[in-house]
């Protein structure tokens, strides 16, 4: 079902937890679905993401997309960042089963949410 | 590593007593029932003699035993078989809303065809109320449609008085066996149903096929058509050596069913104490009607298939929800059916223990799920 | 006593190699595809596998390929469920007089519900004329279902052309390629068929399992309510062992077609010129479009059962009119439809060549069954 | 399917044949139903059986169901004869397919025939 990709990241997942200090946090998906991810992330010069965690209620599919997605876009700019879509996280895991492509595949939404909310945090605060 | 295997609600490992009597079927003893020589005899009357084997051990007669190729296609010939051949001016049809969905999309599929369903509710242990069966039937009542034992949660029904007040409003009463058959004692003199559905893989017996037992003199309309085979109402080749091994695996389930409970119930109790003693994590399903292979609980703020893939990872096979819906997206319909939220039903696991099963399997399972549970919280966003 | 078996359009002994790739799959990979551990995600991988090797064979993609339980069900799930799909307005349907009842019967369930049915009649070899289908094709018409060859007479129809015609009318076009597949040669890129049924137990494959191609782009209705297997259209967990079975009983039928269908049509030959060159008895079914196994006659004067048994006696089994309607008294539809009287549909007789035949087994039924056939004539209250 | 009885009296016949000087004649079945049977019976003193030959086509059954009434029915007197029935020359026979007990189960009824012929020719010609 899953790849060798998917079940390592789902098995080890990278950059689990929290970041007390995050400048941005987006949530994405809803407990009727299954999958919950949040990601939070630290940006730091030139707008490039500093460090990136997740925190995922999900099936394989959810952990290892989240994990899959903090190692891609960890040290981009945000601007690179954004153009990282859901359908390519799952080309880096070599792919995902079909009934999977729809709700646990939203790691690149939960990373635009949580870009969104860094905007918003700075539009806010200046 | 170890490798145990708690999934038998899923599916059985066909026994080897099923395995060697099916092989001469597969091998020189070809025939086509149907065929008028020698081989085709012996297949025809093997198959007979099966019928009537499995007829025996449920009290019934022979040509009550209608086989067909799995419990799936016995719950349909029962549900648009009996509408098909009902005489009766009423379209009222019951069921409850724990079904598995062989029997669930077949009456939703005749409700978007203008019958009245009415699918009754279950209380948060999943057993449905006798008396609100009574509210509902009527004399427009066709059918009613209610498991004898729920695949996920195990949840034993009242059967015998649902029946009775069934038989009572004159409708017909089918019950689906497939997770009871053989673990459960059943006698068919003594239960009024009309219409009962079993499955060969549930009781160690192989997949592709299973029996309707269909009681004298209840109608049922084609709802297939082609051959003369099993009274026209299932036609086609019948799957001789499948059903020389489901006949052998009801003989065998039948004779080791008390010692098998009493031996599974001590295991499961003791798996259901050692799991439920974690925290926040609540046993799913009647604590005492219950089947005795059957283990299911929730486990708060963790989702249930990286549970599953989690434990696999162990050596540890077991399921989340129901089997035949696992792939699917949706949330446990019996588990909200029983009051469940979605977080809830999202991370209920079932282990379902069976013939293989020993102490040590259980044991294993109680050493390596508190630290899986444990690294799957401690990734969760949610908090209580 | 010598043992003959030459019944093998009825069914066919499941060959070493399959029942080798059976074994696996009833007794330790016995998991169920829908579940998520390993032993599901492998029988998962095992299957899909399957359906991808019997797709390669054909020239069709693994979608197209739907599992059933045999060939009866793939043609009830092709025809119910073309026309549940059919959007069109039209209620007309059209098939052959010479179907399997596993095609007629749905046919005719469907008849009755008020669909207007066209059964095209057969010429004296039982071939389905394309100028006929022609004159019947509207814009009303659905589906068109005409077998590919005949499981009584083995005539082999024009079905590139009549499939040709019913695309060209934008119907869909059906058939039961139960007793062609493997034995004559089938591209699904070339046949413009929409639908094709196939069966497992005559390809030397295990009973209980088929399937149904359906093209790409094919709208089916479901039949049957469930689980979501096979695209929900034919629900139930799957014959895995069966499956399995299926997939290299396809593979070898088509890898060994060309050389099998050769040596067979000698044999046939051979036996065809023996049995007619006695004193009335005459040839059913085409001279030369005829399936390479296929030997069809009519005996005159004599009853097809008694002749079955008094060849059954000698060790040769063979069958009189249709193998799954055999046991019912009715003389073929087939046989009748091809404009032959009671008498000699009464006195038919099929000798089916398969894998196992050799020229002794020919030789043995020529050298038996004039006696026979003299010694049930002496019997016979029927003058010429 | 069939009992043994009924394959023994398939395989070796009792009776078969034609009575050129037969006394009575009847014919059952048609070929619309595949089974055709014709008794010929030749009455001795005292209005008994004193010969009797069958031809069948048709099934197993058929023929074995006219073998057997052969066997029953030599010696016997008209009277008793006559109140043999389908049933009895079935259960002679250790039973027959249910499938059978229709059609190819008529051999009481040819002797019947055979019977009223026998009186027909006979009144004919006193
Ligand atoms: C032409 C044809 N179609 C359909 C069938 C039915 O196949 P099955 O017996 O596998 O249901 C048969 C054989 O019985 C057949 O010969
Ligand atoms: C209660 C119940 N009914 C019906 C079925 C369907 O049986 P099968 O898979 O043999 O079609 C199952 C199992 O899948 C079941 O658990």
């Amino acid at each position: 079902m899953y790849s060798e990709k998917v079940m390592d990241h789902f098995q080890n997942p990278r950059n689990v937890g929290v970041l007390p200090d995050a400048d941005g946090v987006g949530e994405v998906g809803n407990m009727r679905c299954g999958d919950i991810m949040r990601l939070y992330i630290k940006i730091g010069k030139d707008e490039t993401i500093e460090d990136i965690k997740f925190q995922t209620f999900g099936c394989g599919a959810a952990i290892a997309t989240s994990s899959m997605i903090t190692e891609i876009v960890k040290g981009m700019s945000l601007a690179e960042a954004e153009k990282v879509s859901n359908r390519q996280v799952a080309e880096e895991l070599d792919g995902l089963p079909p009934v999977k492509m729809h709700c646990s595949n939203l790691a690149a939404d939960a990373l635009k949410a949580a870009i969104a909310n860094y905007r918003e945090n700075r539009g806010a605060s200046s | 590593m170890q490798s145990v295997y708690l999934d038998h609600a899923a599916t059985t490992p066909v026994r080897e007593e099923v395995f060697a009597a099916m092989v001469p079927y597969l091998t020189e003893k070809f025939g086509n029932p149907s065929s008028l020589h020698a081989l085709g005899r012996e297949a025809r009357r093997d198959i007979e003699e099966a019928r009537g084997r499995i007829a025996r051990e449920l009290n019934a007669s022979p040509q009550e035993i209608l086989f067909t190729s799995g419990g799936t296609e016995a719950d349909n010939i029962a549900i648009f078989g009996a509408v098909a051949g009902s005489k009766k001016p009423g379209k009222h049809l019951v069921t409850s809303a724990i079904e598995h969905h062989g029997v669930l999309h077949p009456f939703q599929a005749l409700e978007s065809r203008g019958y009245r369903l009415t699918v009754l509710p279950v209380d948060k242990y999943g057993l449905v109320d006798p008396g609100e069966l009574e509210k509902v039937l009527s004399p427009e009542t066709i059918l009613v449609s209610i498991m004898q034992a729920n695949n996920e949660v195990g949840t034993i029904q009242p059967i015998q008085e649902l029946a009775t007040l069934t038989r009572a409003a004159g409708a017909l009463f089918h019950t689906d066996a497939v997770q009871s058959l053989g673990i459960l004692p059943i006698d068919l003199q003594e239960l009024p149903v009309d219409l009962l559905s079993a499955s060969g893989h549930k009781l160690y017996g192989p997949k592709g096929i299973g029996f309707l037992y269909r009681r004298k003199g209840t109608k049922l309309g084609p709802t297939a058509f082609g051959g003369a085979q099993e009274n026209s109402l299932r036609p086609g080749t019948e799957n001789v050596a499948g059903i020389i091994g489901l006949a052998r695996a009801v003989e065998l389930a039948v004779a080791e069913q008390a010692e098998t409970s009493k031996r599974l119930i001590y295991l499961r109790d003791k798996l259901i104490a050692g799991l439920t003693a974690l925290p926040q994590v609540t046993l799913n399903g009647h604590p005492r009607l219950r089947l005795p292979g059957n283990v299911n609980v929730s486990v708060s703020r963790v989702e249930g298939e990286s549970l599953i893939l989690r434990l696999d990872l162990k050596g540890i096979a077991v399921s989340s929800g129901s089997a035949c819906t696992s792939g699917a997206l949706d949330p446990s319909h019996v588990l909200l059916a029983m009051g469940l939220n979605h977080q809830a039903a999202h991370g209920s696991l079932r282990l379902t223990l069976g013939r293989s099963t020993t102490e040590a399997d259980i044991d294993y399972v109680l050493q390596v799920a508190p630290g899986i549970i444990e690294g799957l919280r401690q990734m969760s966003p949610i908090v209580d």
